[in-house]
């Protein structure tokens, strides 16, 4: 505590309190939008139309600027998901356990975005819409890793007791997608049929790279606008007898 | 020493009440019995396909009847108060908790392995794979229950844990039943299944070290 | 008694919320050894959400509760503390007996050995009947009987009365009573008007 | 190039569209439907405000 200056102190503990977090989030909201809108306009423009085309897959590997980020973010999501759980739970902060359970939605959206255009990548590659591919695999098992979390915070009716469990399941299943991850792989490597190489490396050039991660930046971004879209309706659903959404439902008439 | 009174009562407790009710035992290895009686059914006879896919219908039918028999891990506890009153304990829940999952692995997961070999017979797999085959029960079958203790014990205050629970569950059951499944499958062949055996063994020390302390937690959460 | 520290809980400006109602709010009160606490109120007033609250198994949305000054969730707490809800918490595959051994084997032997706790709460011929084969009543004061076996100083006690007759009431009566006397301290809540002769009775209405 | 070209994506067009297509809608509906939740909910409690007063 001693390293971090008082300001920095000051604002997290501000930010952990419903009402500025709402107004807080008010006056980022329109600059976050902007930046995003920036980065996707040129990460697809990039991608699309100033990057050649793969000299193997010709333009079908475009997909790659949406697959590849969408994959990344469903793992960072359950990272993020994880880390404010625990912090929900060891510090009874009621805004991480929030940030906890609205970032399943948008982390399950990524890994189904991931696996939806995977399968689209490989039917020209592959000539089947599915392979049991390793990363496929655990991409699958991730996602019913989220669909889990969604299902358990939906069956609990107190939500707070239900923000514990999720943040409780989230670190379990956090020990768990190495383990699960690794297995998949070694299990993939004993049974790969040899069409899958195709996909593997392809080796990217500086102008495939650049927009690349231009559009994995741009879906952080993305990821952060939904957040705050679902934590603003958590807050105001969980706070309702509080008497700061009573006025700010009052200011809205 | 008290706490390894109260955590040996514990198991004398659980396998004393399963003693007397019975169709707890029985459940879980009628349900393994009848799922591998299916699979022939299902895709037919034919000895070659059966024995080469019969590690894997061992496998599947021991994670679904070990999953089935979860939910009377903390149900009647659950119902009549009894878990209250060891949340209450003095002693460290995660302890009492691992005494309760070792009890019940003893009365679910081990009737398991001592039917195993018949069915293995049925399905026709090669003799040289039976020992592997019990050595992955009796090392996969306990991470199993130590594994789905932390979604009983997440779900255990909902009407309508079932569904929900297996939704939790059988992801993170994946990598047992892969090593574990291999490892029967190699050994058919005649190959080496030191790697995955190891493997199996550092699944069960971990499960063993750290799944205890979400299920004490997941409980606690469960009686609020 | 133990380490010198004179026992006491304490509840301090604690609050429950529950669907939208307010249980009760800056809820404060103090228990020291000797003293009973009664909860009264109409059901869904929050008793039991207080108590449970007391017990560890529900956090309050406001407030703290403090045993000899320090939070209830050290285990300190828990060795000194005994809960009898409205579930009775025993086996009924079970003997009573069985029961007992394995409330023993979770706590500390206390005042009583079995056999006297059984006798205390009028049980002695019962240790090998199955708690099935036992009235609602006969339940009760098995549940009760734990409470005597092991050594605790607090007592918390939701509806101890439920399903006893006049002579069952007045035998948990007097238990309480002596319970005080040595040293221990009960919250309960009640239907019932309680009679404690001789001790201090705080009451605390939910409304 | 033409926009042809363009949209035909060397002949993978269906597959690179579709991709990025059920990309935007299930990136969009994780914004609407936060919002559309949002109105809601001001809409309801302005009346339960109503109500109690």
């Amino acid at each position: 505590m001693f390293l971090i200056p008082n300001a920095v102190v000051r604002f997290f503990h501000r930010m952990a309190s419903p009402p500025h977090f709402y107004a807080f989030t008010d006056k980022v909201m329109p600059w976050l939008i902007i930046i995003f809108v920036l980065l996707t306009g040129f990460g697809l423009y990039g991608g699309l139309y100033l990057a050649p085309a793969d000299y193997q897959q010709g333009d079908s590997y475009r997909i790659i600027y949406i697959h590849v980020p969408s994959a990344w973010m469903s793992l960072f999501i359950y990272m993020v998901m994880a880390i404010s759980g625990a912090i929900g739970l060891v510090w009874r902060i009621k805004l991480a356990e929030i940030v906890a359970i609205s970032s399943a939605p948008i982390g399950a959206s990524f890994t189904f975005i991931a696996l939806f255009t995977g399968s689209l990548w490989g039917k020209p590659m592959w000539g089947t819409w599915w392979v049991w591919d390793a990363r496929l695999t655990s991409e699958l098992i991730l996602l019913f890793l989220y669909l889990g979390v969604i299902g358990l915070y939906g069956a609990i009716d107190d939500k707070r007791v239900a923000s514990k469990a999720v943040a409780i399941l989230a670190l379990v299943g956090v020990v768990n997608i190495p383990i699960i991850h690794y297995s998949v792989e070694w299990w993939n490597t004993l049974h790969q049929g040899p069409t899958v190489t195709k996909m593997d490396k392809p080796s990217i050039h500086i102008s495939m790279l650049i927009p690349l991660l231009l559009m994995a930046l741009s879906f952080k971004f993305y990821y952060l606008i939904a957040l705050i879209q679902r934590i603003r309706i958590e807050l105001l659903q969980r706070e309702r007898n509080a008497q700061w959404v009573k006025t700010k439902v009052l200011e809205q008439n | 020493m008290s706490l390894f009174y109260a955590f040996l009562a514990i198991i004398k407790r659980d396998l004393l009440l399963a003693v007397r009710r019975r169709t707890e035992i029985a459940n879980p290895l009628l349900f393994f019995i009848l799922v591998i009686t299916l699979f022939p059914l299902g895709i037919g006879a034919q000895p070659h396909l059966l024995q080469a896919i019969a590690p894997g219908i061992i496998w599947v039918s021991a994670l679904l009847a070990a999953m089935l028999s979860l939910d009377s891990l903390f149900r009647s506890d659950f119902d009549d108060g009894s878990l209250e009153q060891i949340l209450l304990s003095p002693y460290p829940t995660s302890i009492l908790v691992l005494a309760k999952i070792i009890a019940h692995w003893l009365v679910t997961g081990l009737p398991l392995l001592i039917v195993a070999p018949l069915l293995a017979v049925f399905l026709g797999m090669p003799t040289q794979s039976l020992g592997v085959l019990l050595l992955t029960l009796l090392l996969g079958t306990p991470v199993l229950s130590l594994i789905g203790a932390i979604g009983v014990a997440l779900t255990v205050g909902l009407r309508r844990g079932g569904m929900i629970l297996s939704l939790l569950v059988l992801p993170l059951y994946v990598p047992v039943l892969i090593f574990a499944g291999n490892a029967v499958e190699m050994a058919g062949s005649g190959l080496p299944v030191d790697a995955q055996i190891n493997i199996l063994i550092s699944m069960l020390c971990l499960s063993l070290v750290l799944a205890p302390w979400p299920t004490a937690a997941a409980l606690k959460m469960s009686v609020n | 008694m133990k380490n010198n520290i004179i026992s006491r809980l304490q509840g301090q400006d604690l609050s429950c919320v529950r669907d939208d109602r307010i249980l009760f709010e800056a809820l404060n009160f103090e228990l020291n050894v000797g003293q009973v606490l009664l909860l009264e109120g109409e059901n869904g007033s929050g008793k039991t959400s207080l108590l449970r609250i007391l017990c560890g198994f529900r956090e309050p949305d406001a407030g703290q509760v403090l045993w000899c000054d320090n939070a209830i969730n050290d285990s300190q707490y828990y060795d000194d503390m005994a809960y009898v809800g409205h579930l009775d918490g025993v086996k009924k595959e079970l003997t009573v007996l069985e029961n007992l051994k394995v409330s023993l084997a979770l706590g500390q032997s206390g005042h009583y050995s079995i056999p006297q706790a059984l006798a205390k709460v009028q049980l002695t011929n019962f240790d090998d009947a199955l708690v099935q084969s036992l009235s609602a009543g006969q339940k009760r004061r098995l549940s009760l009987a734990r409470l005597l076996i092991t050594k605790k100083t607090l007592w918390i006690l939701d509806e101890p009365f439920t399903s006893l007759d006049k002579q069952g009431i007045s035998l948990i009566e007097s238990l309480m009573t002596e319970h005080c006397k040595a040293g221990g301290m009960i919250i309960l809540t009640s239907h019932h008007d309680i009679a404690l002769p001789n001790v201090d009775v705080q009451r605390i209405l939910l409304s | 190039m033409s926009l042809e070209q363009f949209l035909s994506m060397g002949g993978y067009g269906f597959y690179v569209w579709t991709s990025y297509g059920v990309t935007f809608l299930v990136l969009l509906a994780n914004i609407i439907i936060p919002i559309m939740q949002r109105k809601q909910f001001f809409v309801k409690a302005s009346k339960k405000q109503r109500q109690s007063l």
